[in-house]
């Protein structure tokens, strides 16, 4: 518990404090301690679940399914604020943001943390949502963190689409309630998750199906699904590139954890009606559209960070199908495509960051030839390509073996789907990355000094998962597919 | 049942509804930003009001709490805030000209209509009214993004935000007697950080282009052909 | 447990070629390292792999081990029997002649820009793939190191980045590569729905419907002839082939290639483990047209590589054809045929190993020492390049199916099997097969003309350029690497029924039958299937050969005159021919360019008679590329465009979307 | 086979496979000596290529500056090549050990053995009468070999068997049948035995016109000795053809045994079917004119089309499943 308490703690002390640190150098390093020892209280607090099964109380629950994605996220907040570090003073040092700017942008990014801590580990929906909410509003600022008219207009979209489809997902969350009122022996709790999923089978199955698309399209806005996507792009291109990895290698992610939840709790109460599988349906349904929709996106892009953006989506849209499909083996799947992707992309970004500065543009068309002007920066953009797009050794692989075998199982019609989706994309990908990459630099490309070892630590972990999964790692992942899909793969 | 055999306050709390559904209305086709503020005021003290009854209808405590709370938030301290905003951004004698008003209340119509066509399904007879409550705050709901949807001006668009947000509000009180205080507390503070928020990028906006038309916010698109 | 030394030799070559890659590494400051580290140790590795093949071919083994790897309830799982065995022989000898013959022709490219350490690391990545793949014992494992041998060798196609056209080349290969894998991929996971697991020795036991079943061929069959080259999903071959290091070319050619056939052959024929005669015919059909087209398209070439890798399309075609018939024989119950057709597949995938490695061996000595791939430009390296010349040669006649080389046993056994056709029952099937073998016929004639062609516009003749008339003697080490392909050629050539009594065992393993007739006339006589029906004597015919030369020679050299006078070339009494005179590449294919018109589009330039400086151009282009790339990339170009109307850029629209969404999902559900 | 018998078996093949270069000049003198008199003319010898040989190898051998070694090899490699197949031939007793070395496949491989090299050594030297040679010869023979091998597997198919003794037994065990995949068969083989062996109307051994030349475009800068091979090897490829076709069609006097009498009768047999070719051949050469040379594939293209008739009509009438 007290672990739990220490890793919700130190960021909002962080936050506070970063606040009002106004030099540079030392909100960098304190940030990065913060990040530390987030990540080790989260360590601790993952011995602790493994140690025994679930810790709750006071509103927070820690058991499986999310306590890998707290160890993940504290460990992605540290690797990106080793990063953030140089390259924000690099930032700071060209004066495109104010020091004010900077108390703000590290403020926000240990609140963003927070907020995304609280989200994973709560066991209430509406401070789940209060959470969610407070994760935008933390990122907003620093979307529009330059000041340049398309940072202020990324940020207002990312505001107003995030903030309405958040709205629809509270308008979910009351009528969960009020379903779970009718149930509850104490109202009060009818907003505790554990309560709702001991309790689901008997929620009014018609409020449940209401409330669910409200939470699906709330959620799902900020998971980037197809159509409700529209914000991600923008955001992702707009803002520096240390919060791009986090809202793809994070924001993402929970706001997926929280779908997956909910829809737990819509599978218990429509189990017994002619539509037990309506949830995952709809779940299929999104993921495969915006997986072969981005997919398509990526071919006609002319900014790296927005390709990137894209491909997240492509990637949330793949495990959204995987976790709508259901079963041990699927499940699994999309377990442990979070966290590959969330560590493969977060890292493709920092190098992205690093292109960006070495060609000083985000233009595709002008960064060529990385790999002659620094090679380490080139080879880490291409590998992380290649692991993004699915190649083994990488870990991406081992996921999408896992989904596709599973899809020709359940719905191989739909693997078709997938096959076309998948080549799309890589194609997409790679017919962008090679220039960049290949062939000779333009004048005037120099080097700049980048700290490549997030980078490698990431990728190196992901090499690792695709060619063996530790067997604790294996032990989380597979309770938390029993939690989810009710049966365990080992 | 009909509405007669309802007690009092229910039926007084559905009167309350129906003002708030047509408040939505208002808002939405108030072309000036100052009325349309006040309408949203209006709409807030409305919301409060619903509180109160249902909370001296369930003597449940803490929504006399939480009437408080959305008085203070909704009537007054956002109302005032957008006011100073509008009178810092010089816009009090800004009129928004509509493209299509009628087209945009038929379709606030028709959304109402969907919205209890939704919620009928919800058969357990001694909750046709709470449903019924239901039925309008999702109406409200929709009619605030339809707001969002219809309006270009970026402080009319926070308009319809915030009325989704008070239908959000009704229902939580009206249909389940009120969430849970945490929750209240969150939700509440979130709203105003938005709307401080919201506050601080009207003026990015302006400073950047000069002007609070979101439809002039179009730069970050695909569409465009390649300029190779 | 103890581990069997055959697997702990393969296990040895595995490790040693991922030594090769990492030892590579340094390279990019120390060049050398490539040289003297890198490239042995892959040669060692091959030695490894082929004695740990060879051994399990002698002792016919079938062995498994499992590996702590891989995920979590699936760990890596490797085994050794004969097919295996076979293919691993088979990699381990082209990877020894390319690690002999590397270090001298990278030094070639010290001086270049490229990264050696990319070139190093990946070859040994690319090794390690392929070695992987004929060991892996589970769907899982096969999958990664098939895509790690597609994507290692994407890194050596791309290795002379710098050219756009290579660019291109790589990722039309990557991403056919990917389809194919994903392809695989997905007919494995047919399997595994139906075995519950996705080890070999579950999927051999699962129970498809012939539909299933039938889906799954398909699928293996896109997957593993994409990457084998079969038409019309052969475009990416003759690009990416050529673009990569010599050595590596060869590598690819000759090896990887297989590795596709190997894949081919234990899924459908040993996993699925059910035949139908329609597979048959699709294979049957897909091989014939892939060498007919091959081998036309080889035949217009005038970039040396681009050509070879055309042949390679062909020789894999013919593969297919044999592979095919054994389909055929094997579901209307003729195993001893089956297996007949199938050893010839198998000879037909080790000779073309060994003489298209060595033809890109040589192939790269060529570029080693005269910086030329276009044969215009070429002539008369025979004189200049001797032992290359020699070693060229051997690959040309072996590859054009001339006895008494190796090339020629395997397509005379293929002959052979499709001569067996009268057994069958279906009247059809029997006229089909008559067909597909004239296909052949052609083909081999049409590889023969192709060959006479390059030796004889490159070797021969006279030199087109300065830089050819400069070529010097390439050095030792890329002399031996060619030579020990060209002895491997004679034997194989000279001895089949020694290399057939190897080849026993794999077709024992699939079809419960080897060739118990092969050698019944002793080893001088290989009668695959009886003494009356065929027999052939390749020892027997090369000591005829000699006595009858010997004789000839004496019966020539006993006129007067002995010696032999050098004088001007006589020409019909023109004046000394100049090298510009002399027949070139393409008025060599002219004829032949004429007569199968059909088969390509071209684009013809001629001079007119008032142009100044009258030049010659031709361009030939693939009807696939017409018919079915160019429409799917226009396809998704144009659902790309219309899709990127999502991202309107006003933030009204976008709220839209989700009210509509939001109102669609609440009508779908009420 | 006990060893006397199988020594004399082997005897009698070293005997045959000597008779074939033997006898090929004397069938192109025969053949030339009958055109000679259709055209009226009184002709040479028929004894006349025996002198043309005796007269080449006499004579001084050059070789030109821009010649590689594999110039001085081809001849050699030609003349071997076409002997050994032509070896494998049954042609005065049919169950030889030399058919046993190679059946029909692989005597059609030797022959392309043979062309291989010849053709290289056409454009050795680099002339371009050469390149041109070698490039038509090739063209010709790209659609002439399968020809050839779809007519042979006709045979093949319906005696089980590749190996030229066992068709020729087989055809004698059964006696005379009238099969109509034969016929065209038949017919295949003869036009393929025209354009391989260099006769009108595809290519005209007696002439050195360059438009029209093939074969001799290949041989322009061979004297001496090497000439001389050269020769011999084409005029074995003719007989070649000759014997493949009169004994696998009409094997009829073949010697069955290694008795003396059989022998001499089945020496008697060919020489007899021999003359008779020849004279068609003749007749042929002098009544057809040569055709263009982008006519010859369209004539090849027919014999393809006879041989898969003959397949065809093979399969589907006389096997009769």
């Amino acid at each position: 518990m007290s672990a739990l308490i220490l890793t919700l703690l130190l960021p909002l002390v962080g936050a506070l404090l970063l606040a009002f640190v106004t030099s540079v150098r030392w909100a960098g390093w304190l940030n990065l301690g913060i990040a530390v020892l987030t990540l080790t209280t989260a360590l601790w607090l993952g011995w602790e679940v493994a140690e025994h099964e679930v810790i709750a109380g006071l509103h927070f629950r820690v058991d499986a399914f999310n306590v890998y994605l707290v160890v993940l996220t504290a460990f992605v907040g540290l690797t990106t604020a080793i990063f953030s570090r140089p390259y924000m003073r690099h930032v700071c040092a060209n004066a495109r943001v104010t020091p004010a700017g900077m108390r703000i942008y590290h403020s926000m990014y240990q609140t963003f943390m927070l907020t995304m801590l609280v989200a994973l580990t709560t066991d209430n929906l509406g401070v789940l949502w209060v959470a969610v909410e407070g994760a935008t509003l933390a990122t907003v600022l620093l979307v529009s963190l330059y000041r340049t008219p398309e940072a202020v207009e990324a940020a207002w979209k990312y505001f107003i689409l995030c903030g309405v489809g958040i709205a629809l997902a509270l308008f979910g969350t009351v009528l969960t309630y009020f379903a779970a009122q009718q149930v509850l022996a104490d109202p009060t709790e009818g907003l505790t998750w554990s309560v709702l999923h001991a309790h689901a089978a008997a929620l009014d199955p018609t409020v449940m199906r209401i409330a669910f698309v409200f939470l699906l399209v709330g959620y799902g806005t900020k998971v980037g699904l197809v159509p409700m996507h529209q914000w991600l792009p923008d955001a992702h291109s707009e803002g520096p590139t240390p919060m791009s990895a986090v809202l793809s290698g994070l924001l993402l992610n929970v706001a997926l954890y929280a779908v997956v939840r909910l829809k737990m709790l819509v599978d218990g109460s429509l189990a017994a009606t002619d539509t037990p599988h309506l949830a995952g349906a709809l779940l299929m349904g999104f993921g495969l559209i915006s997986f072969l929709v981005a997919g398509l996106f990526l071919h006609r892009q002319r900014d790296i960070k927005r390709m990137f953006s894209y491909s997240s989506i492509e990637h949330m849209g793949l495990m959204t199908f995987a976790f709508g499909l259901g079963g041990p083996l699927a499940t699994f799947g999309a377990l442990l495509h979070m966290l590959v992707h969330s560590l493969t992309k977060s890292a493709i970004f920092v190098t992205v960051g690093h292109a960006a500065h070495i060609a000083g543009t985000q233009s595709i068309d002008r960064i060529r030839g990385l790999i002659r002007t620094q090679p380490a920066v080139g080879w880490s953009l291409l590998l992380g390509v290649v692991a993004i797009a699915g190649f083994p050794p990488f870990g991406v692989f081992a996921s999408e073996f896992l989904l596709l075998t599973a899809t020709i199982q359940t719905q191989p019609w739909l693997s078709a789907a997938l096959l076309g989706g998948l080549a799309v994309a890589c194609a997409g990908l790679f017919r962008h990355v090679q220039p960049m990459v290949y062939g000779t630099p333009p004048e005037g490309q120099q080097p700049v000094e980048a700290n490549m070892l997030p980078v490698m630590v990431h990728l190196g972990l992901v090499l690792w998962l695709g060619l063996a999964i530790p067997a604790l790692l294996a032990g989380w992942l597979d309770r938390a597919t029993g939690l989810i899909a009710g049966s365990h793969l080992l | 049942m009909s509405l007669a055999q309802l007690p009092l306050l229910e039926q007084f709390l559905l009167l309350q509804a129906a003002l708030v559904l047509f408040l939505s209305f208002g808002l939405l086709s108030q072309t000036r930003l100052l009325a349309a503020i006040h309408a949203f005021a209006w709409q807030g003290a409305l919301i409060a009001a619903v509180t109160l009854t249902v909370a001296i209808a369930g003597h449940s405590h803490h929504l006399y709490f939480s009437a408080l709370l959305t008085l203070v938030l909704k009537a007054m301290l956002i109302p005032w805030m957008l006011h100073r905003l509008v009178r810092r951004l010089a816009l009090e004698r800004h009129t928004e000209t509509l493209s299509h008003p009628a087209l945009v209340s038929m379709v606030a119509v028709a959304l109402v209509i969907f919205s209890y066509w939704v919620v009928v399904p919800i058969v357990a007879e001694e909750l046709t009214f709470t449903r019924n409550i239901v039925a309008v705050s999702l109406a409200v709901v929709l009619i605030g993004l339809l707001m969002l949807v219809a309006r270009q001006q970026a402080v009319a668009q926070v308009l319809g935000f915030m009325s989704m947000e008070n239908g959000l509000f009704l229902a939580a009180v009206s249909a389940t007697a009120g969430m849970p205080l945490v929750v209240e507390l969150g939700v509440a503070f979130d709203v105003l950080v938005a709307m401080v928020l919201f506050g601080v990028f009207f003026f990015q906006i302006r400073d950047s282009i000069d002007s609070l038309d979101v439809d002039r916010l179009n730069r970050l698109t695909e569409t465009e052909e390649e300029t190779a | 447990m103890n581990i069997h030394p055959a697997f702990l030799l393969a296990l040895l070559a595995l490790t040693l070629a991922l030594a090769s890659s990492l030892v590579a590494l340094p390279a990019a400051r120390w060049p050398r390292a490539l040289r003297w580290a890198s490239l042995p140790l892959l040669a060692l590795s091959g030695v490894a792999a082929s004695g740990a093949g060879l051994w399990a071919l002698i002792e016919g083994l079938d062995l498994g081990l499992t590996l702590p790897l891989g995920l979590p309830w699936l760990p890596w799982h490797l085994q050794l029997d004969a097919l295996a065995g076979f293919f691993l022989a088979l990699i381990g000898i082209l990877v020894t002649a390319a690690g002999i013959y590397g270090p001298a022709y990278v030094r070639g490219l010290e001086n270049g820009r490229e990264s050696l350490a990319a070139l190093g690391g990946f070859s040994g990545l690319f090794v390690t793939g392929m070695l992987l793949v004929v060991l892996a014992a589970d769907a899982f494992l096969f999958m990664v190191a098939w895509e790690l041998m597609s994507l290692a060798s994407y890194f050596l196609v791309a290795f002379h980045h710098d050219n756009p056209a290579n660019r291109r080349a790589a990722f039309l290969y990557l991403l056919m590569a990917h389809v194919g894998g994903l392809a695989i991929l997905l007919g494995f996971g047919v399997l595994a729905a139906f075995a519950g697991g996705f080890e070999f020795e579950l999927l051999r036991g699962a129970e498809l419907s012939t539909l299933w079943a039938s889906l799954c061929f398909a699928l293996v069959l896109l997957g593993f002839g994409m990457k084998a080259g079969l038409v019309p999903l052969h475009a990416w071959l003759p690009e990416a082939h050529p673009v990569a290091p010599s050595h590596i070319s060869a590598l690819m050619s000759g090896a990887m290639l297989k590795v596709a056939v190997y894949g081919f052959v234990r899924v459908v024929f040993d996993l699925i483990g059910q035949f139908h005669w329609q597979w048959g015919v699709v294979v049957l059909v897909a091989g014939s047209l892939s060498a007919l087209t091959g081998v036309l398209f080889a035949m217009m070439q005038s970039d040396l590589k681009r050509l070879l890798a055309y042949s390679s399309v062909e020789n894999l075609g013919i593969i297919f054809i044999a592979l095919g018939l054994a389909l055929l024989f094997m579901s209307t119950g003729h195993p001893t045929l089956a297996a007949l057709a199938f050893v010839a597949a198998l000879y037909h995938a080790i000779n073309h190993a060994l003489f298209k490695g060595l033809l890109f061996l040589g192939a790269g000595a060529v570029l080693h020492s005269t910086h030329e791939r276009d044969l215009e430009q070429m002539g008369g390296l025979l004189r200049r390049m001797p032992w290359t010349g020699l070693f060229f040669l051997v690959g040309c006649v072996a590859i054009s199916a001339l006895p008494p080389l190796n090339g020629f046993v395997s397509e005379w056994l293929t002959f052979q099997a499709a001569l067996q056709a009268w057994q069958l029952d279906s009247g059809v099937l029997r006229s089909l097969i008559p067909i597909v073998s004239a296909v052949l016929a052609l083909t081999g004639a049409l590889v023969a003309a192709t060959f006479v062609k390059v030796y004889g516009v490159a070797f021969l003749g006279q030199a087109r350029s300065r830089h050819v008339r400069r070529a010097r003697v390439v050095p030792m080490g890329m002399r031996l690497g060619q030579g020990l392909l060209a002895v491997f050629c004679v034997l194989l050539g000279v001895l089949p029924t020694q290399v057939i009594a190897l080849l026993d065992p794999v077709a024992e393993a699939v079809f419960g039958t080897g060739l118990p007739q092969a050698a019944a006339g002793g080893w001088l006589w290989l009668t695959p299937v009886s003494a009356e029906t065929a027999s052939y004597s390749a020892p027997l015919s090369i000591l005829l050969l000699a006595l009858i030369a010997g004789v000839a020679i004496l019966w020539a050299r006993r006129g007067r005159v002995r010696r032999v006078r050098r004088c001007d070339p006589w020409d019909c009494g023109l004046t000394p021919p100049t090298p510009r005179m002399q027949y070139s590449a393409a008025s060599f294919a002219q004829p032949i360019r004429r007569v199968f018109a059909l088969a390509f589009v071209l684009d013809e330039r001629k001079p007119t008679a008032t142009d100044t400086r009258p030049r010659y151009r031709l361009r030939i282009a693939d009807r696939a590329w017409s018919l079915l790339y160019m429409p799917l990339a226009q396809a998704v170009e144009s659902a790309a465009r219309r899709v990127v109307l999502l991202q309107s850029g006003n933030v009204r629209v976008y709220l839209g979307w989700t009210l509509a969404t939001l109102l669609v999902l609440l009508w779908i559900i009420s | 086979m006990d060893e006397p018998v199988m020594l004399s078996a082997w005897g009698m093949a070293l005997l045959q496979a000597l008779l074939y270069p033997a006898l090929a000049p004397l069938l192109i003198g025969w053949v030339r000596k009958v055109k000679a008199r259709l055209h009226n003319r009184r002709g040479a010898s028929v004894f006349q290529p025996y002198r043309d040989l005796r007269k080449l190898l006499a004579k001084e051998t050059r070789v030109a500056h821009t010649a590689s070694p594999l110039f001085r090899l081809a001849p050699y490699v030609v003349f071997v090549a076409t002997w050994l197949a032509a070896a494998t031939v049954p042609l005065v007793a049919r169950d030889l050990p030399t058919a046993q070395i190679a059946d029909i496949i692989v005597l059609v491989g030797m022959l392309g053995l043979a062309r291989f090299f010849l053709a290289l050594a056409g454009m050795d030297v680099g002339t371009a009468f050469g390149g041109m040679g070698s490039s038509r010869e090739m063209m010709i023979s790209s659609l002439a070999e399968p020809a050839m091998l779809v007519a042979v597997f006709t045979l093949a198919m319906s005696a089980h068997s590749t190996s030229l003794s066992s068709v020729i037994g087989y055809h004698l065990a059964e006696g005379f049948v009238l099969r109509p995949s034969y016929l065209f068969a038949f017919g295949a083989l003869v036009l393929v035995a025209l354009a391989e062996s260099g006769r009108i109307p595809v290519d005209n051994p007696s002439t050195h016109l360059e438009l029209t030349m093939i074969h001799e475009g290949m041989l322009l800068e061979y004297t001496g000795r090497h000439l001389a091979l050269m020769e011999l090897a084409a005029h074995l490829k003719l007989l070649l053809y000759g014997v493949l076709i009169a004994n696998v069609f009409v094997p009829w006097g073949i010697g069955q045994a290694f008795a003396p009498a059989a022998l001499a009768l089945g020496l008697g047999a060919i020489l007899l079917k021999l003359a008779v070719l020849g004279a068609a051949l003749a007749v042929g050469e002098t009544v057809v004119a040569k055709m263009r040379l982008f006519r010859a594939p369209a004539f090849l293209n027919l014999a393809l089309l006879l041989a898969l008739l003959g397949l065809l009509s093979h399969v589907i009438l006389e096997v009769g499943a």
